[in-house]
């Protein structure tokens, strides 16, 4: 088991690995992604509400959840990394960080695309989005912090340490619907055993969910890749990689 | 002959004593800073009290939490830059804990001030009498573990040139909640609700900073020295 | 004059610091390739190189702050990592900055300064700083110091310790020529009572003294 | 083959260019700053956007004036402490063109992405679009005195350690007029009303910082330095 | 190998430094009295003293930086006071801090701080970090440079400035014996072109020099 982790955490080994998967997954990815789109824009019945305003919700919901399991994703590898000086994790760290923006301003735009037909307004000063908002402060915080080190160790260092800290306001997000009254949606499908939510929309929901963290997953592995060759361009393992392709 | 560790934080206390005697002009700067900004606001939205009362308990506390985070910025950089934390990192000592009686000295010299001058701050804004406990208490929590996550910050960034808007960038978003609760405490007070529940939260919010800030703090201080 | 028997306490007999195998890069260059030595109690080990070779980072990667790529560190027969602050409070470093603090007299700056290892009195204090010469200095504060007392102060710091091991980065750095020649009779007598001294400098230290050897940087 | 002063300042403009790019997140920093401290407020004080609107111009304004205050403390200080400052003091070259080249560039980097961003800011507190122009053009007059008026302050606290709460301390009772002309100017223009008034007093406000501020901040320089 | 002369322009000939009766107060202590030398193109005058004599403070008193209680400093004839522009225009100054920005490199360094006095080529500026034996570290940032490192980087400033006075505070601090070497053959080089120096150090500079000359202060 312990073998099999340091295998892992090589970096030659980890970058193979990297290259290996990213094709299924992206490719699975976007295969899910169209039967979702599919199953989502054209065979759900428009809400009795909120007429087709509700579809953008196969946008919205999974980019939001990705915007925070991406955070807790970071901490734990930010924290692998500081405990055990395992550098992979801190390149997997650093390659989670603009994604994870990237899928926070996803939320906060589709969010708010949302909040113009439902509330009338663009934005609204809601626990919800606002802490959704403080995470993407962490995310550019972060990122900030790291660049701001010219020495790849310490910057993953100082940077690790910040995440850690920093994920006290993912439960702030993620509950702030429950314990302060809020305009924002309740959990709705997270109910465990009766989601709230009819099934011909609920589906196509879980598929793009799951398309969306498949396609996360791609792009961590290209990322990953990445970091591994800014980090190891002077190794020798590299250097055979090179000659072999 | 070796010192104890109480003896090392009464060292660090009296060092820096001795350093605020020394500059007692910097030791009153963020409660001037405080009172500055406060009447700032006045003179930028309104001079009726009627408005201002409402928008007093957020006032001050945005206030407050700008001057803790102005004068967190230099906690430890001339010491880092004088080669003195080097040294501590070189005692022997645990660095969590000579950081974090570092910290609390900063608070006792700087918070704790603003503490007992903010409700006369809120009185001129408009904000009745009936209020100053609830302001000074939830001031005096907040401000505690404002000081603890500023200082983590502090040394995060203090390897850094002109680190000063990269501490509040990233400190600012760490301290929202403290500032959310501390308002929201004020202005339930100041419309006679109860005022328990964000109090306590407050309050375990300064525990939950006591117990695990000074081992952030010593971990980044070690990754900026390096 | 004080001898420095009665200033720096019972240093510990097994003093033996071991460096093994130490790699270490900065940046694109490999600065450190292989570096070993052992060093005794009782011996002066001299780094020396031209500007460059990596004095200052082989010193601060024994005193622990750096780290190194790969190698071992070895204090008393226990591996550095292992305790790092038992290792650290027999140590005294001196880089090349002084770890002084503008605003605090020179005595203030060492109270609290030597204070944070051992207690000493104001009378021990005060004789360190007459035998460097500074003793008119006492009560200055640290910012109208010249740069070679400022020098004297901070080598105060090191022989107020008590530590046993002492890393000197380029000790004699502004000194006048009667100062280097007091420093060198400090480091003899600390040799004496058995401490180890790991320096780098430009300028042979006792180069004439029996335990005194040196390693060459590339 | 001596350089000419237009070479002088280009050189110093290429400088802090250079700087910059080398620590582009030292850049935006205080745009960040700026959106943070603005999304403070609806969180202290109140979520609803009616109540928020009449607060806006006062707190857009002082968020871009502590944004700015932030991060002119460090204009000076890492030139001074490296040495690089004494260098410029005996180049022979007025030191007051080089330091007012300094704080232009400086004003470029920082002040014109803010007061790019604030109509944006404004808006998510409520103001309406109309007031756009308004709230652009009087914080461009505002945060160029601004800036002038900083680098005057930094220059004379440079010398103190810890100098941060003591510039904000000189500076603020200084940026008070800019303060209030420019929080009024956005809000006559919010009802509606005619902004000539406080938009012509804030250029002239900066048309005579910028006659007159580089000597006060050479002057103030040298004397840093001494 | 550069010689200096092409590198430095063309030297106002009458390049006289005159200080009369210089008095200078630091606190309590009344630190020069009544200084006065005179210094012509192509001489070096080296102040010694010890620690904490007020070597610095008589360097930075001509340089202008702090100003003297009483006393006279000519330039070329002139009051300094009254032409103090001209003069600096004519000075390169080195302290004991080397104004070095640790986030650009050597080269970049050297581009923004001699191109406030002259224009001079890349070459010339690679030339002169090639003579002082930095070639290698024109790209790095001033921040990972040696202290000997830092040092040349801030001596290549002043040889590259053009200036025909050069105000040195302990120029070799850092440097190992080639750094030295190198240094004193590029002073002997400035002096030979008509220009002056006035140094403060502990340990003598050009000392067979005929046009080198000493002046000591208690
Ligand atoms: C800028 C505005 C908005 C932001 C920042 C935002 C943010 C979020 C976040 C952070 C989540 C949590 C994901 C999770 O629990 O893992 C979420 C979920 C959700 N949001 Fe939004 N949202 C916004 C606007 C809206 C609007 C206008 C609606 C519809 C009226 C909406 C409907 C939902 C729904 C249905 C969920 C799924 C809840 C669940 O089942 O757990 N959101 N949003
Ligand atoms: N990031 C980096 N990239 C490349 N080289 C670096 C980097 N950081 C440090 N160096 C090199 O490492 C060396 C640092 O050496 P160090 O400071 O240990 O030298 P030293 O032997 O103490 O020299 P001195 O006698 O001048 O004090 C220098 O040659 C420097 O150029
Ligand atoms: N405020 C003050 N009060 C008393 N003495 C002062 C004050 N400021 C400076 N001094 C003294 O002035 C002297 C400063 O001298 P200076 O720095 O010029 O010495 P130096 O000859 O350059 O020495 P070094 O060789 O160490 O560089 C010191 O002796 C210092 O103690
Ligand atoms: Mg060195
Ligand atoms: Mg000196």
């Amino acid at each position: 088991m312990w073998l099999w982790f340091y295998k892992l955490a090589s970096p030659p080994y980890a970058y193979a690995i990297a290259a290996r998967w990213r094709p299924w997954l992206l490719w699975s990815a976007l295969i899910l992604m169209v039967i979702s789109a599919y199953g989502g824009l054209v065979l759900a019945p428009p809400d009795y509400q909120q007429k087709d305003a509700f579809r953008i919700m196969y946008v919205h919901v999974p980019s939001a959840t990705l915007s925070l399991s991406v955070y807790v994703i970071m901490a734990v590898a930010a924290g692998i990394g500081l405990i055990w000086r395992i550098k992979l994790a801190h390149a997997v760290a650093a390659a989670c960080a603009p994604i994870g923006a990237w899928f926070t301003v996803l939320a906060l735009a589709t969010g708010s695309i949302w909040g113009r037909p439902m509330w009338g307004t663009w934005w609204e000063w809601d626990p919800r989005l606002t802490s959704e908002l403080i995470q993407l402060f962490l995310y550019l915080g972060y990122m900030a912090l790291r660049s701001s080190f010219d020495d790849t160790q310490r910057a993953d260092r100082a940077g690790a340490i910040l995440a850690i800290v920093g994920v006290v306001n993912v439960p702030i997000v993620k509950y702030s619907v429950v314990w302060w009254n809020s305009l924002h949606q309740g959990p709705s499908i997270s109910k465990l055993g009766a989601p709230s939510i009819a099934s011909p929309m609920l589906w196509p929901l879980l598929l793009m969910m799951l398309a969306f963290m498949l396609y996360f997953a791609a792009v961590l592995c290209d990322r990953v890749r990445a970091e591994i060759l800014r980090r190891e361009r002077n190794a020798s393992w590299l250097a055979s990689v090179a000659a072999g392709t | 002959m070796e010192p104890g560790l109480l003896q090392i934080v009464m060292l660090v206390v009296a060092r820096e004593l001795r350093l605020a005697v020394r500059h007692w002009d910097q030791v009153v700067q963020p409660l001037i800073f405080f009172v500055v900004v406060t009447t700032l606001f006045p003179l930028a939205i309104s001079p009726s009290l009627s408005e201002l009362r409402n928008i007093a308990p957020g006032v001050v506390w945005v206030a407050a939490m700008l001057a803790s985070l102005l004068s967190l910025e230099s906690l430890f950089r001339p010491d880092v830059e004088d080669g003195t934390m080097e040294q501590w990192a070189l005692s022997g000592q645990p660095l969590a804990l000579l950081l974090l009686a570092k910290t609390v000295t900063h608070w006792l010299l700087t918070g704790l001030p603003l503490v007992m001058m903010a409700p006369w701050m809120g009185t001129a804004l408009g904000l009745p009498v009936s209020v100053w406990p609830v302001l000074a208490g939830s001031l005096a929590l907040g401000t505690a573990t404002l000081s603890i996550l500023g200082a983590i910050g502090a040394a995060l960034t203090v390897a850094v040139r002109r680190g000063s808007v990269l501490l509040a960038l990233l400190v600012l978003p760490l301290e929202m909640p403290v500032l959310i609760f501390g308002a929201r405490a004020v202005d339930l007070a100041t419309h006679g609700e109860a005022v328990a529940g964000p109090l306590n939260l407050l309050a375990a919010m300064l525990l939950l900073c006591l117990a695990l800030g000074p081992f952030a703090m010593s971990a980044a201080m070690r990754v900026s020295m390096e | 004059m004080v001898t420095l028997a009665e200033v720096s306490h019972s240093l510990s007999t097994t003093a033996g610091l071991e460096v093994r195998g130490l790699h270490l890069w900065r940046g694109e260059r490999h600065l450190l390739r292989a570096v070993s030595f052992a060093l005794q109690p009782g011996e002066l080990l001299q780094v020396v190189g031209p500007n460059g070779a990596g004095k200052t980072s082989l010193l601060r990667c024994v005193a622990g702050l750096i780290e190194a790529e790969s190698g071992e560190i070895q204090w008393q027969g226990a591996a550095l990592r292992t305790n790092r602050d038992a290792f650290h409070r027999q140590l005294a470093y001196l880089g090349h900055i002084n770890a002084l603090k503008a605003e605090l007299t020179a005595l203030e700056n060492l109270r609290y300064s030597v204070g944070m290892r051992r207690q000493v009195s104001l009378e021990q204090t005060q004789a360190t700083l007459a035998r460097l010469q500074i003793a008119h200095c006492a009560d200055l504060p640290a910012r109208s110091l010249s740069a070679g007392q400022k020098r004297r102060v901070a080598l105060a710091r090191v022989i107020l310790s008590g530590a046993s091991l002492w890393i000197l980065d380029e000790p004699i750095t502004n000194l006048d020529v009667d100062g280097i020649a007091c420093v060198e009779s400090c480091l003899a007598e600390h040799l004496q009572g058995g401490g180890s001294i790991l320096t780098a400098a430009h300028q042979p230290l006792l180069e004439h003294h029996p335990q005194s050897r040196s390693l060459r940087l590339h």
